[in-house]
């Protein structure tokens, strides 16, 4: 057994400020080697910023990394590498073109004449793919990485940075696409690198799932560090208040909502094979949600039903009305929304003020006698910023510059806008901390106690418990139960959804 | 102040370089200023008429995150036609609304290639210019089309009040209609929303094919209407009109702030690229430099504003990313 | 084994460009003579005349198929010399028309005397401005031989035969009608005391001649420019234009052609053929000898 | 077997293209077909050898996700100083490896600029279009560089076993040196993966920009060949050579399957686009038919080619999404 005091890193005084406005302010952090350091935070802290400046993709202004208690500095993310530093990044850094095998081992492909530079393909293949299978990850080496389901690219990121992860592997959020299954063939892996005595830092929003894994913890907020120490020595409750600096009171508060007529009907959807004979219904005042494993077609479903992708039969009725003509515009008139799951590739216009981003599906409500009214734009972008409490409060700053749950809450207010009356909400809080995800919540419920339907779509088992009043769980693009949500529990759902092996 | 500096950038540049040129006229060939006459003033609005009316246009296309490399060759095709018609006894005016007509008919058919075989606007039009100047060769068999009518070259000439040109009135004409519809109607921000991000735009219930359509149309018809004011100059249509414009036109939207990603552009701003590419060619002329030289110093000059402008960017982004 | 499906004598004509007035009289020249002859007329040439290795692969392609004989305009003095060679070699006769070509290994040479015609028009704005003044040239492309020979031979006569005539710029419109107006029009803003302007090609002289017309000069600037067309004609009947040297694109043509039936009816034809230049004017518009030019 | 057809396609058509040729001679033209005879083939060979030496480079830098605009202009201004050169007492040898050094210079210069600005490809290399061409008129003062040395030529024109051209045999060369490199080496792996996530090229600790540098020295290089080939066949050095060339490359890279955006496009592909267009401009040529057409059936060529490649894609990626 390797000595769990054994510092693998330490990250000293770190500071890091983009055009002047300070991100990192002197941060200090440790970690063991064998142990899990769970690093937490709001959005926005700083945690990903931090780790970044790690892996070499950022210089710190100042400060220190200090490995096996050596000063080292990274001008590139190479560098890091050779020191034994491997990192999952938030965002996916994989090339699509490429096969398994050839991302694994992208930037260090085994030579078979060195000077030549030329790459030895059969070791290539050979050793990508027993390693994937000591991993328990079921993927073929030689498949190109853009045919891969989001999950699976997330496994093959895993597989990449622990084949180079010497001394230490930082993972940031590397579960947010991935289900329960999945999670935890992650962890059994986490246990066993523990074992080779690597030092990981693990970031992530679901506080639930730290506590399998975790050993000690380091609470960012506001770009310095507000405590740590062992995980468990506070409670959750007193984790949270150190992230937001404030109380929470409930993280799924209460709803009084009568349930009303239908708006949302949809009978014998197909489009083999992502999603076959899909039929349910959502009244007014309802929150339904939508279970499933990763690739169960919870989002081809959704997008088909507001029009954002084809459908091959099928029917959907919204308020009574059947829509026949599937484009995005149609369903938008009708009063459907769509909260799409990748919010930077489908949702916001990055560089466009937060402003235009919140009044998009809805220009024409401000355009009178041919001219767009900027005026009457503002005043409703301002409403819905304080009524969702986005911050900063700045409708004409761009949408990019916000962070990643204040923007979510800017896609909200986008579709309350729009006037909208049924919400199809995909993963509405992938990557939102826990503060910001209960005034989603809030939001949501207010929504439903005034006559709309929604339906959620998520991964995360306990939010869909908290929020829905039914759950439906697909499964391999069928509809395979309906369960009671007040009645129900997490294993039940994972019987329905877990794809039985064949 | 940097976002106040990269604004007025390109204006500044414009500025300092039509102090430069006289300055240069006086003490280095020693001859009177002529490069600030009323005359040499048209003359400029006149010469940069027809790109700054396409770059109006590409200004739209290129905010909505397209471009297109075919308007040199909408201009030749449009040249043809609208002088065929003409010669074949159509109006002058009759023939200018052929000229747009043709023109619009060819930024339809790319809009509506574009949107509907979903490939690269670059790949779309890059075959569309081979095509558009193809036809218009073969329809001129190669000549140029001459005999039009006397009238249709004072289209070009006319001046109001002595000393401002018809073709300067129709550029401020677009410039304003162009100017409103980007900034405050729903066609512009729409052209915002789809160069910063498509697939949000779609997701928005946008009807992105429709208005890619109409940018692309857009373009055209300006094209056209540029292919007529190119024709009206030399009062013949020229089957090789306009060639190597499209890169002229792309350098007078990208020296004037816009981007190739899309998202960034503005009417003031592509007015001014355009005007500095001219007032370049126009010094250079008056001041007896090289064309060669000048070859050198317009390429410098794209390279450089994109330079600035990338640079601004790039710390806005930083602070976004 | 030649000709086995057709017996007609194939004879390649290829120009420098397709897209000119002069290339068009060109082809209606070489077709008549084609008709005349009983042989069959390929016209062929680049789409642009500064495409020089587009015209050596039309060469090249020309070859492959084995005509009976070329009859070649040179978009470059020196590059088409291989392909000239080649052609020798395979015995296929190769007339050279228009512009020159550094080889004496062709049959033919039919042009127009370019230093000539640049020299005609020397003598005519000398003439006309009493001997003084300051004139300009606007020319096609550098690099272009019968063009740079034109604005050489006006040139050297100038400064030969007029000393007190000033050349004042010369720029050069890219073989493009509203370049060359552009440039027309700064040049007649950076010397506003101008008195002629020579254009040494057709889409110079349109840009020229536009030029002068929108300033309203056409008493002011005299313009001595080179080419017909229907419309520069009319220029010169309504005086905006003083003159223009024309050639005889028809005769090169029809000679160019008859050149290669002679060889390959066993007649030597003449190494050197000048079809000649002439000026038109107001005065002699009408005249049969002009009108017979420019049909 | 979508997959394999689209492999194939590009392919097919090259085939069938060749079939068509000959029938239309003997059926249409009444003529024995010329077409595929040793002289003709040899002749296509030497005439697409100049364009698929620069698509060969093209392929490596449009893989990585780049684009070069001023190859054209690179060929003029290697063919000036490469026959400057020449004119001035080198040797073919030394000459034909200025050539090179000027056009790798050139690349050099765009891959430095393109990485140390960061701004993109297609304006650093828009304006270098323009430099270029500028400088390489301007040393020659746009005239074409006489007086070479006889044997230059010879370097074009000289076959091996009587059928065989030189120019042929380089473009071999060349074509399995550049397959070789993309398919086998970390040079290659990397223009892919730097093509497909620029980001997840460098977070794996791949030094990006010295790659990107490398890719646009190789394609200047060959670029700078490609000018010693072209002033071989046109025995000068022409400061206009290769005017409008960029555009053809890159349609023979994208006809071939390459992508505009990067991680896709083939050695063999790339020549098979560029034949392609070689033998749609002989063939023309053969069948006497009007260049204007051919234009028009080249650009329509381009729009069909990648319309198919990317409906496969689009296939193929709905697959994955
Ligand atoms: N069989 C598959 N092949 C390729 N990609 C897939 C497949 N299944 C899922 N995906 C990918 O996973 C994403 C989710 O798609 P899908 O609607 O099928 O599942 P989901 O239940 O919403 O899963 P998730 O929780 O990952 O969003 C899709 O955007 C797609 O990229
Ligand atoms: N490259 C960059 N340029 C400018 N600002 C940046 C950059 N990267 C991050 N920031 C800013 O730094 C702050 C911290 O961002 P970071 O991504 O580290 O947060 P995080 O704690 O990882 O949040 P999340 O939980 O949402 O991932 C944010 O306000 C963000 O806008
Ligand atoms: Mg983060
Ligand atoms: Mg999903």
């Amino acid at each position: 057994m390797m000595d769990s005091l054994n510092t693998a890193l330490e990250m000293r005084d770190i500071s890091k400020s983009f055009s002047g406005n300070t991100v990192l302010d002197g941060v200090t952090l440790t970690a063991h080697a064998g142990e899990v350091l769970a690093l937490v935070g709001e959005n926005g802290a700083g945690k990903s910023t931090l780790m970044k400046i790690l892996s070499g993709v950022h210089q710190p202004d100042s400060g220190e990394i200090l490995i096996d208690g050596q000063k080292l500095n990274f001008s590139r993310p190479g560098d890091a590498l050779s020191a034994g530093i491997a990192m999952i990044y938030q965002e996916l850094s994989l090339a699509p073109h490429l096969t398994v095998a050839e991302n694994i081992f992208l930037g260090r492909e085994p030579l078979r004449v060195a000077p030549l530079g030329m790459i030895n393909d059969n070791d290539l293949y050979q050793r990508s793919q027993s390693l994937l299978e000591d991993y328990g990850f079921r993927i073929n080496a030689k498949t190109r990485l853009g045919r891969l389901s989001a999950a699976d690219r997330q496994l093959v990121e895993i597989t990449r940075a622990i084949v180079e992860a010497k001394r230490l592997i930082v993972m940031d959020e590397p579960t947010s696409s991935l289900t329960s299954h999945e999670v935890e063939e992650l962890f059994r892996l986490i246990k066993d690198l523990k074992k080779r005595g690597l030092a990981i830092i693990y970031i992530s929003h679901r506080l639930e799932e730290l506590d399998d894994i975790a050993d000690r913890m380091t609470i960012l907020r506001d770009g310095k560090v507000v405590y740590s120490g062992k995980w468990g020595e506070i409670s959750t409750d007193e984790l949270i208040r150190h992230m937001a600096g404030r109380e929470l009171k409930e993280i799924f508060p209460p709803r009084k909502a009568s349930i009303g007529g239908v708006k949302l009907k949809v009978e014998n959807l197909c489009r083999s094979p992502k999603f076959e004979k899909i039929s349910f219904e959502v009244r007014a005042g309802e929150v339904v949600g939508l279970a499933g494993l990763a690739g169960a077609g919870r989002t081809e479903l959704v997008e088909a039903i507001f029009g954002a992708q084809p459908l091959e039969s099928g029917r959907v009725v919204l308020n009574g009305v059947e829509v026949d003509h599937f484009e995005t515009n149609q369903s938008v008139k009708r009063g459907l929304s769509l909260l799409t799951e990748d919010r930077k590739r489908t949702g916001l216009c990055l560089n466009l003020p937060l402003a235009a981003n919140i009044t998009l599906a809805n220009v024409r409500a401000l355009v009178s006698g041919g001219v767009l009214r900027k005026r009457k734009e503002t005043a409703a972008a301002n409403e819905l910023i304080n009524k969702l409490g986005i911050r900063p409060p700045s409708p004409s700053k761009p949408v990019g510059r916000l962070s990643g749950g204040n923007q979510q809450k800017s896609l909200l207010g986008r579709w309350l806008f729009a006037k909208s009356d049924i919400f199809l909400l995909d993963e509405p809080t992938r990557g939102v901390d826990v503060a910001a995800r209960s005034e989603i919540y809030r939001k949501i419920n207010e929504l439903a106690e005034s006559g709309a339907a929604v339906l959620i779509v998520s991964s995360d088992l306990p939010e869909l418990l908290g929020m829905a009043d039914r759950i439906l769980v697909m499964r391999r693009g069928h509809l395979v139960a309906e369960l009671n949500a007040g009645q129900t529990t997490q294993e039940e759902i994972l019987k329905y959804a877990a794809v039985e092996e064949s | 102040m940097p976002d106040w500096i990269k604004r007025f950038l390109p204006f500044i540049s414009l500025i300092l370089l039509c102090a430069l040129i006289p300055l240069c006229e006086y003490f280095v060939l020693g001859q009177d200023p002529k490069f600030l006459t009323l005359g040499n003033l048209a003359a400029i609005a006149r010469q940069t008429a027809v790109i700054t009316i396409m770059a109006m246009g590409m200004t739209m296309v290129m905010v909505a995150g397209g471009i297109d490399l075919s308007v040199g060759s909408i201009v030749g095709l449009a040249g043809v036609v609208g002088a065929l018609s003409m010669t074949h006894g159509s109006s002058v005016f009759t023939g200018i609304l052929i000229f747009i007509a043709v023109g619009a008919a060819c930024g339809l058919i790319n809009g509506a290639a574009i949107s509907s075989l979903r490939i690269p606007p670059f790949i779309v039009t890059l075959g569309a210019m081979g095509i558009y100047r193809g036809l218009g060769l073969y329809i001129s068999d190669g000549n140029a089309i001459v005999g039009l009518p006397q009238g249709f070259g004072y289209f070009t000439e006319k001046s109001f009040f002595g000393f401002i040109p018809l073709p300067l009135l129709i550029v401020l004409a677009i410039a304003l209609i162009v100017h409103f519809a980007l900034g405050s109607t729903r066609l512009g921000r729409y052209c915002y929303a789809m160069g910063s991000n498509i697939e949000a735009a779609r997701y928005a219930g946008i009807l992105v094919s429709r208005y890619q359509i109409t940018y692309y149309t857009i373009l055209g018809a300006l094209s056209g209407l540029a292919g007529a004011i190119e024709s009206a100059r030399t009062v013949t249509g020229q089957p090789n009109a306009g060639e190597g414009y499209e890169l002229n036109v792309i350098a007078a939207v990208v020296i004037g702030g816009g981007s190739l990603s899309g998202g960034q552009g503005t009417v003031v701003g592509t007015i001014i690229g355009s005007l500095i590419m001219g007032v370049l060619a126009n010094g250079g002329n008056l001041l007896q430099i090289s064309p060669f030289i000048q070859k050198i110093v317009i390429g410098a000059v794209i390279v450089l504003a994109v330079t600035f402008d990338e640079f601004q960017r790039r710390t806005f982004e930083s602070k976004e990313a | 084994n030649r000709g086995t499906v057709n017996s007609q004598k194939t004879i390649a004509v290829i120009p420098k460009g397709i897209s000119h007035f002069f290339w068009q009289s060109v082809k209606a020249g070489a077709e008549a003579a084609g008709k005349d002859l009983n042989v069959k007329i390929d016209w062929k040439g680049p789409a642009q005349e500064t495409d020089i290795s587009g015209q050596v692969n039309i060469v090249e392609d020309a070859i492959n198929r084995r005509v009976d004989g070329i009859v070649l305009a040179p978009s470059h003095g020196d590059s088409l010399v291989p392909m000239v060679l080649r052609a020798q070699r395979e015995g296929i006769p190769v007339t050279i028309f228009d512009s020159g070509i550094a080889t004496d290994q062709y049959l033919s040479y039919v042009s127009t005397d370019n230093r000539e015609g640049g020299a005609v028009a020397a003598r005519r704005m000398g003439e006309k401005l009493g001997g003084k003044g300051k004139v300009a040239i606007i020319g096609a492309k550098k690099g272009s031989v019968s063009t740079d020979e034109r604005e050489i031979g006006f040139e050297a006569t100038i400064k030969e035969k007029f000393p007190n005539i000033q050349i004042v710029q010369w720029l050069y419109g890219e073989a493009n009608a509203t370049k060359s107006l552009s440039v027309a029009e700064d040049i007649l803003t950076s010397h506003p005391e101008l008195n002629g302007i020579f254009a040494s090609n057709e889409s110079s002289t349109v840009g020229a001649v536009r030029a002068i017309l929108q300033r309203n000069l056409p008493n002011k600037v005299l313009l001595v420019g080179f080419d017909a067309t229907p419309d520069l004609v009319k220029n010169v009947k309504d005086g905006a234009i003083d003159s223009l040297v024309i050639q005889n694109p028809f005769k090169m043509g029809y000679e160019g052609v008859k050149t290669i039936v002679d060889k390959l009816n066993g007649k030597q034809p003449q190494k050197r053929i000048d079809t000649g230049v002439s000026l038109l004017t107001k005065e002699n518009v009408e005249t049969p000898e002009i009108q017979k030019l420019i049909k």
